[in-house]
């Protein structure tokens, strides 16, 4: 057992830090979230030139990392300055189901432009009735003469108002809830018969809902083979949820910092809130909680990182434990902020309405206890 | 001990419930349904027609035109707002400077501002907390210094809602800046938002909604006829109107609506995965029966409560419990509808909230609001005396610590 | 809508709590708890005097009371003083069952001597495999020549090794969990084939687990008709749960008080333990649980009196948050007592102890949360 | 980072295995898994086994006769003594007050008290706490004072757990009644309980048992060779074993185990209402999930922990959380099983968990200690520098507040 960091990702850490702490002031990302864009392409070409956007990937596939726990140390740096570039969207969701799925040279010409930065991608696989039942999938892909016709409503699609090429997942096969018959298709954003509704999300991010009526593709849109793609996004989706583990740790990091530096600065009834045993006692809750948080995802990424036979499980165990601390330190931070913490103006809510949202992804609280329940013996 | 209703009191629920159908607009209930932000107008138009039934001000006394209900006729009332979405009454004037007026004020000053109050003539804001104070409301700076027969008033208040539609406000001010102890030279005094060197600027809630604001003073001129009882004494007449503030805090029939609304909309949402609905998932049930439970405590909480200040009390230090546990079941409720909108809690549709908006709606309308609302409802446990010091007013008056 | 007491109501509560408060010290409820009767017979010939043993019962029962508000006056008068007579066994439980289900005669052989406090009984319902399901019932009553010849096993029968007459609830008919064909018999305690193990119980009060082989009784033994015992042990119990939620907001009281007398006296670091805000804002929770429950009691004992459709309901609600509010108020008492709160010395961890059991009596918390939540509309 | 074991160690991980197998007495062990409680010739006839071994001494350097163990193989060893019922070592001697005496004590003490407590020759006690200090140990009031060759000794210990059955007590005594700070005039002495004017009294705790104990001295004379380190030192050397204490109070591996038999139990137990198993019971499984979920996390925080120290840093204040979380999952899992004894939590059966009980049983094995053993674990949270300090401790030295 080892826990700590290799030398690289001990490197690609500070990196990120820096960048975060020096680069990325809260001020400018409100205009980068209030931006068209809603990201900034410069900071998104300088991730490219350093490397940072291969590391979700192995080397096999062009990447410079892979690992779990490659992506654990990048999301969790992300996460401690709120940075709202679409890593997660192109480089765990999107590139991610193609590098588990994708044949040689498919996984070239989307891979290369994803490590690249200079395509966008996203992964459309959310649908209304679903909730976070990933082969729960009404959408249809029908075989067509020359390729495919795909017909469905995605929701929740991050990065999808953004993202040139969108990955749909679709049914060619099976009954509406069945594992097999899902496969994945590769759709030019501006494809006949796709519309999005592109929107900012509560946290500042970007996502969009999409319709698909009768959008053709090609036969090589394919992405693999037909009817394989549910254990791939599976694999996908754990992957997801430890890179939002990461990021939310990261957040929960910050918010304990800010709030202990708010409290020893900020005065009433003519001492500083620090001096407060009741807030001192809550702000040592938090700091357990973070504690706790970072043990589950240094278990589960371990655990997935080792193909452990109980890493699904694992992972469902982080991101519900992980839950639960990330409401209480957000929560917390807010509350001992007092007014300034419910305010636009202030950064705190930012990390506490973005802890909100990553436990609604790829499956809240609940769904995850539920899972680790039914698999515990 | 009993809890039934006399039929005297059977019969009141019937006319207030009739009532509101009849006379509460359609339009208002329309938006209060579907979380549409109400206006300005709407607040006015529903006030004045409540005022014209005589239903407006529910705890004043009779003769200054109060309603002279029992507890559980205010009981009642509530039930059946909440029960008809009807737009809550906007505090400031009604529930919060008047008694103030009537219990402090000089006669020329009830003549001058009650009736008006009473007809929603005129919209009151609050004047207390300021940026550097915090909790620690009598720690206040803003300044007011005699000069003839005004007063000068210099400083800053914040987190003042609905400030920006205002054009009263009712403030704390200090006029005796070397008394001997932090409460003592606090004045209470009324404010036209109208006079010079008073400026207005947004405070932006977690929703990037325009709720709350700052107010800036800059020499404004006061006339001393609009001091309220004596000069430093306000700091008593303040205390009178924050436990009149915290006994209508628990909200308790609109969050037992809310809850309902939860229960009927996990009987249409698909479970977490996928499988079944939600209000079959037992984890979550178990979740709404916790928060009802809750809940129902708290019911009969404030019943006691307003039992007891009926009963000759003023609403004492328990009423902390309704602005505690009142906040936390509020809160609770807004965790459970962020639960239900799954992945439609994400997009930020703020427009589609507001009065007008034509555009195409993203998720189902109670949906994409769900995050908003969460968000800003954070506020409840921090305003109007944040829970710490409602925890601390128990130990101190209650438990003697 | 009221919630006052009536007079005799706050006579009979001022009169409980003089008692307690004057003659009732712990040191002598310990003597009395390691004694072979394990309660006070003068107590207990005193409180039929003052007419208390009377007030669960109904006037037309002999009695001088019998709602469930009278109860709940008694009960959290004895709560606050953790009065050890078996009171809820005799005139809450076994009186209970014989009120509801008895013929004229039998009522008046045995409620006269109850009240009177002549006479001890007990109830025996419960069995192992049942948990809290009152209808889940092996023990048989096999009709015979002059009566009828009872088998089974009951545990946890309250004042079972000092009661003079045992009630056993057998089944004279139906399947096992069948709610039909249950009877309800007065079997003498000295029946021959009756075994009892006789204990005291971890708060110190008193019962029995007993066995029954072959017990003939004769057919007057049957209280009520045959086949009828369900529905009226239904209403006992829910008239039972009542009863212990009172007495465990007496308890909860007489905690909350004495936790913030000893933080005021005991000094640590310096200051009283009640200078410490973190100590401050548990007891502020703990008045509030205090208070919350409160109300649901109010709530729960008026819907029952009132025969309200939902009073079942109700008092599973009442149940269940008591039930949480007495384990905050409970370990968090003893939790700011500090070592002394784990002491057998002092009665703090007592009042814990006793509020330990009467969560598990007649069904724990989680088994009323989910009487609720299948009831929630 | 990596989670698997070295085949080093998994041959390390049989051969305890095998070890505990063979050697571990199956009477013992029998006790443990019936929550019997042991004897002291129980616990000095294992420990006897153990140190013949060479493995009782966990945490010593090994030139003093430890085992030398790295992280990994101490956390093996904690797998395979939970997981064979191993029955725990007594911390005083060989945890407590032996890392004190290598590291500050003499030459001449080294010789004359480790080997004795490797043996188990020696049962050791604590005197910490008094009845007058609480959390405050600092404050002790327990004099020594100087007389020729001997320190004169007066006042009281409490809390003194197993002091009934000990030899030497390792002492916190106040050599200077006038340092500026209460932390300074404490020295470190080690008393051997036979010494005239030394009385033991039984505390009981809420289980009934006596476990704990008061300690009175009345002019106790020591000799002064017993002092540990520099007379009025002695606050430093307490210190360190504060944090030894502490990263071996989490008891994970023990927790574990208990936590897999409230399972299996639960799939022999009728659920609340008579129908079906327990474990089918959702809200009973996610209340276990719940607590596996706080476990697991504190299996890693603990594992993290051991490597930073193994690494070079000392226990640090971090430990404070396994105190925290320790004992809030010993106390949950309490909680489980008084839940599944359910009216056999009731009967108090002291007599059937001691040695020798012949008489009928009442409840299966596990039912009638539940409420006994939850009642006693109260203290876990208590005992050991209370959680609250623990968090003062985040506070001051984590957190900086």
């Amino acid at each position: 057992m080892d826990f700590s960091l290799s030398e690289e990702q001990q490197l690609l850490k500070d990196s990120i830090e820096k960048f975060v702490s020096s680069d990325y002031d809260f001020e400018a990302r409100r205009e980068l979230v209030n931006s068209d864009l809603g990201y900034s392409a410069e900071h998104w070409a300088m991730f490219a030139e350093l490397g940072w956007l291969g590391m979700g990937f192995s080397e096999a596939d062009g990447g410079y990392g892979g690992t779990a726990s490659d992506l654990m140390v990048i999301m969790q740096a992300f996460g401690k300055g709120l940075v709202i570039e679409p890593f997660l969207a192109n480089c765990v969701l999107a590139g991610g189901a193609v590098a588990e799925l994708a044949s040689g040279p498919q996984k070239e010409a989307l891979l290369a432009s994803v490590i690249g930065g200079e395509q966008q991608l996203a992964l459309a696989y959310a649908e209304k009735q679903a909730r976070y039942n990933v082969a729960n999938c009404k959408t249809q892909a029908e075989k067509s003469d020359d390729g495919y016709s795909i017909s469905g409503e995605k929701i929740a699609v991050l990065n999808g108002g953004n993202a040139d090429t969108i990955l749909v997942l679709a049914r060619t096969n099976g009954a509406q809830n069945d594992e097999a018959g899902l496969s994945l298709f590769a759709v030019p954003a501006e494809a006949q018969g796709l519309e999005r509704v592109a929107y900012t999300t509560v946290d500042g991010f970007t996502g969009a809902d999409i319709k698909l009526s009768n959008v053709q593709v090609a036969a090589d849109a394919l992405i693999g083979q037909e009817g394989s793609a549910f254990a791939a996004l599976s694999r996908v989706m754990d992957r997801a949820r430890l890179a939002v583990c990461a990021e939310a740790l990261g957040n929960m990091e910050t918010l304990l910092t800010k709030t202990v530096e708010y409290t020893k600065t900020r005065k009433q009834f003519g001492f500083t809130l620090s001096f407060f045993q009741a807030l001192q006692h809550r702000m040592a809750d938090m700091f357990v909680e973070c504690q706790q948080a970072q043990s589950m995802l240094l278990m589960a990424a371990m655990k997935f990182d080792a193909n452990a036979e109980d890493a699904g499980t694992a992972v469902s165990a982080a991101k519900a434990r992980i839950g639960q601390a990330a409401k209480l330190v957000g929560q917390e931070a807010v509350q001992l902020h007092g007014g300034m913490g419910v305010t636009d103006e202030l950064d705190v809510g930012h990390y506490f309405k973005r802890l909100t949202i990553i436990d609604t992804l790829f499956g809240n609280t609940d769904y995850h206890l539920k899972r680790y329940t039914q698999a515990m013996a | 001990m009993n809890i039934d209703f006399t039929q005297e009191e059977l019969d009141f629920q019937q006319e207030v419930r009739q009532f509101f159908a009849e006379h509460y607009p359609k339009d208002i209930q329309e938006k209060i349904k579907n979380n549409i932000h109400p206006t300005k107008e709407d607040f006015i138009r529903w006030q004045k027609i409540l005022n014209d039934k005589g239903w407006l001000a529910e705890n004043w006394p009779v003769e200054y035109g109060g309603t002279g209900w029992t507890p559980t006729q205010k009981y009642i009332v509530q039930q059946e707002k909440a029960r008809a979405h009807v737009l809550g009454t906007i505090p400031f004037g009604v529930t919060m400077v008047a008694p103030v007026i009537y219990t402090y004020g000089n006669e020329e000053q009830k003549k001058r501002f009650l009736p008006d109050i009473l007809e929603s003539n005129v919209w009151w804001c609050q004047g207390y907390s300021e940026p550097g104070a915090g909790s620690d409301l009598a720690a206040l700076k803003t300044s007011a210094v005699r000069d003839g027969d005004d007063y000068i008033i210099n400083g800053t208040k914040t987190w003042t809602t609905l400030g920006h539609w205002a054009e009263w406000m009712f403030c704390l001010v200090r006029t005796d800046p070397d008394a001997p102890k932090k409460q003592q030279g606090i004045s209470f005094i009324l404010i036209d938002m109208s006079t010079p060197g008073i400026s207005v600027s947004p405070i932006l809630t977690l929703d990037e909604e325009r709720e709350v604001n700052e107010v800036h003073f800059d020499n404004v001129r006061v006339p001393a006829v609009n001091l309220i009882g004596e000069e430093n004494k306000g700091w008593t007449y303040a205390k009178l109107l924050l436990t009149h503030e915290r006994t209508s805090i628990a909200n308790v029939q609109n969050s037992k609506v809310r809850l309902e609304k939860v229960k009927s909309l996990a009987q249409e949402t698909p479970a977490h995965d996928g499988e079944g609905i939600l209000w079959q998932d037992e984890m979550f049930r178990t979740k709404v029966a916790n928060v009802e439970l809750d809940l129902t405590a708290l019911e009969y909480t404030e019943l006691r409560t307003l039992a007891a200040v009926a009963s000759g009390g003023a609403p004492g230090p328990e009423s902390s419990i309704l602005k505690i546990k009142g906040t936390e079941v509020m809160q609770a409720i807004d965790e459970l509808f962020v639960e239900l909108a799954g992945y439609h809690a994400m997009p930020f549709t703020q427009a589609q909230y507001h009065d007008g908006f034509e555009g195409e709606r993203i998720g189902d309308w109670f949906e994409t609001n769900t995050g908003p609302h969460y968000f800003n409802n954070r506020k409840q446990s921090i305003f109007g005396g944040t829970n710490e010091i409602q925890k601390g007013i128990i130990c101190k008056a209650v438990l003697g610590l």
